[in-house]
């Protein structure tokens, strides 16, 4: 495979695992065309779309303004695709007694207010944060989302499934990953968490018909940014992900189409 | 080595003399077991202090070096101040706390180093010159009461002050100690030694009084090694 | 009777500390062997990965290991045996020299985190060479140089001088000399370094994260400038970002089991070389 | 006229070599200059005093907040921690290895010890999430081993192979005359070497600590992988750390190039080169003066 | 090294000799530019080939070198085959290959090897006896056709038939070359030099002819040197 022939994607680490799956099934139809995807982080992708270090990026949030500023200095144009929909689920040990959590509450415990279990259950246990680093979209999403800091004794772990692995053995942890880390995670272990917001009922990430409908507080779309002027380049994958193949696989792992 | 009979007498100087490789050293310290440190080597015969056999497994090989001291060609004091080096020895073997003191004291007075470093005992003991280095180092296995004292080329790596002053030590020292020493000098020997033992290829060649092995040598190739013929 | 429990207790605890290392290796090699065995298979190593990296092989982490222990050595091994040619052949003892001695010494502790970041100005934003197999074996190739330079000098250094005045006195110039008689009478001992410094760099993982490690790619890595996977770096994916941990498990340990084993057989060429050259002399 | 050629040539590849062994200086020197001006670009944004004093690393808040402080005690806990379990080992293994090992089983344990070493980082990190830190999770009965004792053991391991060697170097170099010194003075082999072999190798020792610290400091993967990344404040061996290379490791895969962020990476890394650099020389000045005691 | 003036006459053997240390390896060095390698050496006075100045930056030293050959002390053959070590220079100089052949079994022949290694040329040059070593290190000087050979003690590291086989060359050889050895043996350097030339401490004491110097010698210290009383 010839440089010219590689479509470099990069970013988002909610997403890496959706696109290798896609670039797989991509590639045996159209085998001239190769994939080379690396995750990072939303915002490793957008930077490398800046430096011209890959040709699409990956992001599970939306540009900032800072970065426009970035785009437009060095004169790059760019557009933006939605591929699909994610649902940030958080999760619990299935041995902590709590089903559901406000997002009031939530912002209480992830902030560091409630330092334990016993202010939101009957346990008392100290709470221990599993969350992603500092500059994941993640964690920028369910921090602007939630209008608060961190507190600095979340563990920053390297991945979604790291998150997963730690709260099976952690009784009294709690952390959020991408839906599609949920359903391939195995539930052993595991309790999603249903999430309600003022006065309406909880939702679960992983109810499609509350998600279609716009409900659940933490949905948010997946975006790939591209430059304007390598569409030519990147359009067989776009049309790739936007056809049944593609929205099938994004289906079956755990994600949610666009409408 | 073989065939090596020798009786050191109590309290006199046995000078150890022979051409280089002879084996001079190699005998010398197998009367500490300084060989047990390095060798594979064979040991036939026996070794006597007093009556007590130095090779007997039984014999624990500290007891028998701290009666018996060495002192070696090169000064090698530890890299450790004046009064470290001679406390260490008697550290180890437990000498009463308020007792080293006064037995170091008396110790470096016997080799005539007290009044050269009775001010800076805390000083490291590498900073000494090499005879007193050499000194410090006798008085270091003296402090130790041992019964005998081994040297090999003991003033080899000093200037003829200082080896002046250690054989004037040495002589010194005979009334308390039995002294074996190795030595390349014949003037050395002839002047420092009650008896001498020469040694040829790793045999004892010829050994009796020092006068008697100098003025009037038996054997053959004693004559030639004391009249300066090889070596 | 007290001296003798601190003998026995001296004698544990010097012994207890050699074993205990000794006990280190075993369980480092027991625990991934006796996990990672049964997930190797020649289909492990000769095919890509397949359904989202959960089957299949690891063909092109090998192939993209391979490619930048490639690049690395046509990098750093001219470079390194010129430098330790100038010091040891040319160099008279003067400022220069000791500063860059000075230099190779420091160069050896910093930590390859930093030599990623600085790969990543120079090749990746500087150079423009992008994110590539060619820029992570450049970074790879700073990393190994003064470890070659040492290792190099260490053999020249063995080299009598009788051997160089030999030509030298028949009329051949300095290069000559060093080119006939030298470098092949040291080509062992620099071989041994060579080896043993790559193999140090084909399990690095810091100095690539920044520098043109992929995730995941079709196919294998077939240019230079094109990104690549690696052995290192897919085994810390597989154990902490790959989205099924749990499932994708006895392939990490796999990929531990093939990472452990090329660093070993390349030790063991580099030991085997150093014995065939003592048993000669 | 051959002769003047062949002589050119020699020169001129002389003046190459010379260039190429130059090359070591400008890589050394641009490694600097690339940490500096970066950092210089850093402190024209934040203020080097709240870098040095604050306590909070949190470069994603609003107003940002970059302090050194809590990556630094982190990386010097961990890096700590594995010097109190690879010091004792190390040196102690290197003391059995040349003062009482028969050759034979010598001719075992050195290359056991050069395979230690030759072991990738990311294996050993590997194991830590596998193996040691649920290991250490069971044993202090806490939720997760994911912390600074669990770094702490895995980079001993790593940083014992250059301890070892370095320390057996400088046991051997310890002249035999101390040894028959104390010897002959009825020392036994134990008190001799405790108190006179060890302590006249002390430099070597020191330069073989400083090297193994320098590389516990250094190590990015398995702390990485191992010990949590929290970046708040460590209060002890079972709290989740976060090292100044992690940080690097980490969120240099997610900022934007030429933001504060990405000047503040740069700037800790130099934080960090000039420790090595500093632990370096200092091992350095140690060797020295260990060959300077030898002569 | 001062006060050095010599004429080393054509077709002769000059034998250089002193004690240890007082610089006549030194010396020999010189005449080919050997310390061009090693050191910041001072260098001052003028040393001539027939009218060439060696030390004349303009003239190259590898043409010196080839002029002016060296057999050092210990043999040093390269390691390679036999053929190949004669080849070597030849190569390097570029002598015409259909020659080489030629050249090198003369040499060979010159040093009277050819019958000893004519069938094993290929052998590695190393697995020779140390005399048949020395002899080769002769005969890769020889193929050059120096005008100077220059040899440091080169049969220091032999048995007495190598030496004695080596010092039949050397006469041999000195019809073709001006040779200059340097000896630690008084026996050898009556044997086989012409000349002689008396060192001690860097200065040139005394140079004449061999019987001369060794029959009736002119200075005390090469009286004493002869007479074997110090060195
Ligand atoms: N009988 C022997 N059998 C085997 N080896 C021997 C024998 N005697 C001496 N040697 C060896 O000869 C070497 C020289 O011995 P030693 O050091 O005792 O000689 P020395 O007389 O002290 O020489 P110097 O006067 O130079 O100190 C040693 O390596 C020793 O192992
Ligand atoms: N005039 C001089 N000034 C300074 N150094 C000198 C002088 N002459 C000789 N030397 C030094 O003395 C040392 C011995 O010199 P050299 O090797 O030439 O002695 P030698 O006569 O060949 O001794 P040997 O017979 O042992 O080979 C050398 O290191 C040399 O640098
Ligand atoms: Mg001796
Ligand atoms: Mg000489
Ligand atoms: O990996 P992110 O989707 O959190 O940027």
């Amino acid at each position: 495979a010839r440089d010219s022939d590689t479509i470099k994607i990069k970013g988002s680490d909610t997403e890496v695992n959706l696109a290798v799956q896609l670039a797989e099934t991509f590639h045996s139809d159209n085998p001239e065309v190769f994939v080379s995807i690396s995750g990072g982080g939303s915002g490793l992708g957008i930077a490398s779309l800046l430096n011209g270090t890959a040709d699409m990026a990956n992001s599970s949030r939306s540009i900032n303004s800072e970065e426009i500023v970035l785009f437009h200095k060095k004169t790059i144009t760019i557009d933006s695709f939605i591929f699909a929909q994610d649902a940030i689920a958080f999760v619990v040990s299935d041995e902590l007694p709590i089903d559901s959590i406000s997002t009031k509450t939530l912002a209480l415990v992830l902030s560091g207010t409630y330092k334990n279990w016993s202010s939101v259950t009957s346990k008392k246990m100290p709470v221990n944060i599993y969350g992603r680093q500092s500059n994941s979209g993640t964690h920028d999403f369910v921090k602007k989302k939630l209008k608060i800091a961190f507190s600095p004794h979340a563990k920053e772990m390297n991945g979604n499934a790291q998150i997963l692995e730690a709260i099976k053995q952690d009784n009294s942890g709690i952390g959020y990953v991408g839906a599609g880390y949920v359903i391939h995670g195995g539930s052993k272990g595991l309790k999603v968490l249903t999430v309600y917001s003022g006065e309406d009922i909880a939702v679960s990430p992983l109810n499609s018909k509350m998600i279609a409908a716009g409900k659940y507080f933490f949905q948010r779309p997946l975006f790939q940014y591209y430059k304007s002027n390598s569409y030519d380049k990147v359009k067989p994958f776009l049309d790739f992900e936007k056809g049944q193949i593609g929205q099938k696989i994004i289906k079956e792992a755990g994600y949610y189409p666009v409408n | 080595m073989k065939n090596i009979n020798i009786d050191f007498p109590k309290n006199q100087v046995t000078s150890l003399i022979g051409p280089s490789g002879c084996g001079k050293s190699t005998l010398l310290r197998c009367f500490n077991r300084m060989h047990d440190l390095s060798s594979d080597a064979k040991i036939e015969g026996s070794i006597k202090l007093d009556d007590l056999d130095i090779y007997d497994k039984k014999n624990s090989v500290t007891e028998i070096r701290k009666r018996i001291g060495m002192v070696f060609q090169k000064p090698n004091p530890l890299p450790k101040s004046i009064y470290e080096n001679m406390s260490y020895a008697l550290n180890i073997h437990q000498f009463p706390k308020n007792e080293i003191q006064k037995l170091i004291e008396s110790a470096l007075k016997e080799s005539y180093l007290w009044e050269e470093v009775k001010d800076e005992l805390k000083k490291p003991a590498v900073k000494l010159s090499g005879g007193q280095q050499q000194r410090l180092c006798i008085a270091r296995t003296t402090v130790l009461r041992p019964e005998v004292i081994l040297m090999d080329e003991p003033c080899s790596a000093l200037d003829p002050i200082s080896t002046r002053k250690i054989e004037e030590l040495i002589v010194s020292l005979k009334k308390d100690y039995t002294i074996v020493i190795v030595t390349h000098n014949m003037q050395q020997a002839q002047r420092i030694s009650d008896k001498v033992a020469f040694m040829y290829l790793g045999e004892l060649v010829e050994f009796g009084n020092c006068q008697d092995v100098f003025q009037n040598p038996q054997n053959e190739l004693t004559k030639n090694y004391v009249g300066g013929h090889f070596g | 009777m007290k001296k003798r429990l601190s003998r026995f207790l001296n004698w544990t605890i010097l012994l207890g500390c050699t074993i205990l290392v000794c006990l280190f290796l075993g369980i480092i090699l027991f625990d991934i062997f006796s996990k990672g065995m049964s997930s190797l298979s020649w289909g492990f190593i000769s095919q890509p990965p397949t359904k989202g990296m959960t089957h299949g092989g690891i063909l092109p982490a090998i192939t993209g290991t391979l490619w930048l222990t490639l690049i690395t050595t046509l990098f750093a091994v001219p470079f390194g045996i010129a430098c330790a040619i100038y010091l040891n052949e040319y160099a008279r003892p003067s400022v220069l020299t000791s500063m860059i001695r000075a230099s190779i010494r420091n160069l050896a502790g910093i930590p390859s985190i930093i030599y990623g970041l600085f790969g990543l100005a120079l090749f990746v934003q500087a150079l423009h060479l992008g994110t590539s197999v060619l820029s992570a074996g450049l970074t790879l190739g700073l990393l190994s140089l003064p470890y070659i330079i040492t290792t190099t000098e260490e053999a020249l250094k063995r080299i009598p001088d009788s051997m160089r005045e030999a030509t030298l006195a028949l009329g051949a110039t300095q290069f000559e000399t060093i080119k006939d008689v030298v470098l092949p009478k040291a080509l062992p001992g620099i071989l041994t370094g060579v080896i043993l410094t790559l193999s140090r760099a084909a399990g690095e993982t810091a100095p690539i994260l920044f520098t043109g490690v992929a995730f995941y790619i079709n196919g294998s890595t077939t240019s230079v400038n094109q990104e690549f996977m690696a052995l290192p770096y897919h085994l810390y994916m597989l154990s902490t970002q790959h989205q099924s941990i749990e499932q994708v498990r006895p392939l990490a340990y796999g990929t531990a089991v093939v990472l452990i084993l090329l660093v070993f057989v390349l030790n063991i060429i580099a030991f085997y070389i150093r014995f065939k050259q003592r048993t000669q002399q | 006229m051959d002769v003047k050629k062949r002589e050119t040539t020699d020169w001129l590849l002389k003046q190459l070599f010379k260039a190429i062994g130059l090359i070591t200086i400008v890589l050394l020197g641009g490694i600097f200059m690339m940490l500096i001006y970066n950092s210089i670009a850093f402190f024209a944004k934040v203020n080097p005093v709240d870098f040095f004093t604050g306590y909070q690393w949190d470069p994603g808040s609003v107003d940002g907040n970059y302090s050194i402080l809590p990556l630094l005690a982190s990386t010097g806990l961990v890096a700590a921690g594995s010097m109190l379990i690879a010091v004792p080992l190390g040196i102690f293994t290197a003391a059995f290895l040349s003062e009482f090992a028969p050759g034979k089983l010598q001719a075992v344990l050195k290359p056991v010890i050069e395979m230690l070493a030759a072991i990738p980082s990311v294996a050993i990190g590997f194991l830590g999430i596998v193996l040691v830190g649920p290991g250490i999770a069971k044993l202090f009965g806490i939720q997760n081993g994911l912390n600074a004792l669990n770094g702490s053991v895995l980079l001993a391991v790593m940083a014992l192979p250059t301890i070892i060697t370095i320390s057996e170097d400088a046991i051997n170099a310890v002249p035999k005359t101390y040894r028959e010194a104390s010897l002959a003075l009825g020392a036994d082999k134990w008190a001799t070497l405790f108190q006179v072999t060890l302590p006249a190798a002390l430099p070597g020792l020191i330069a073989a600590v400083m090297l193994g610290l320098g590389r516990a400091l250094g190590e990015t993967m398995t702390v990485l992988m191992a010990t949590g990344n929290a970046s708040a404040m460590p209060g002890g061996f079972l709290d989740s750390i976060r090292t100044i290379t992690a940080t690097i490791a980490i969120e240099m895969g997610e900022v934007p190039y030429q933001t504060t962020h990405y000047f503040a990476l740069f700037a800790i890394a130099a934080v960090l080169f000039l420790i090595t650099l500093a632990i370096n020389f200092l091992g350095e000045y140690f060797a020295n003066s260990l060959r300077k005691f030898q002569a």
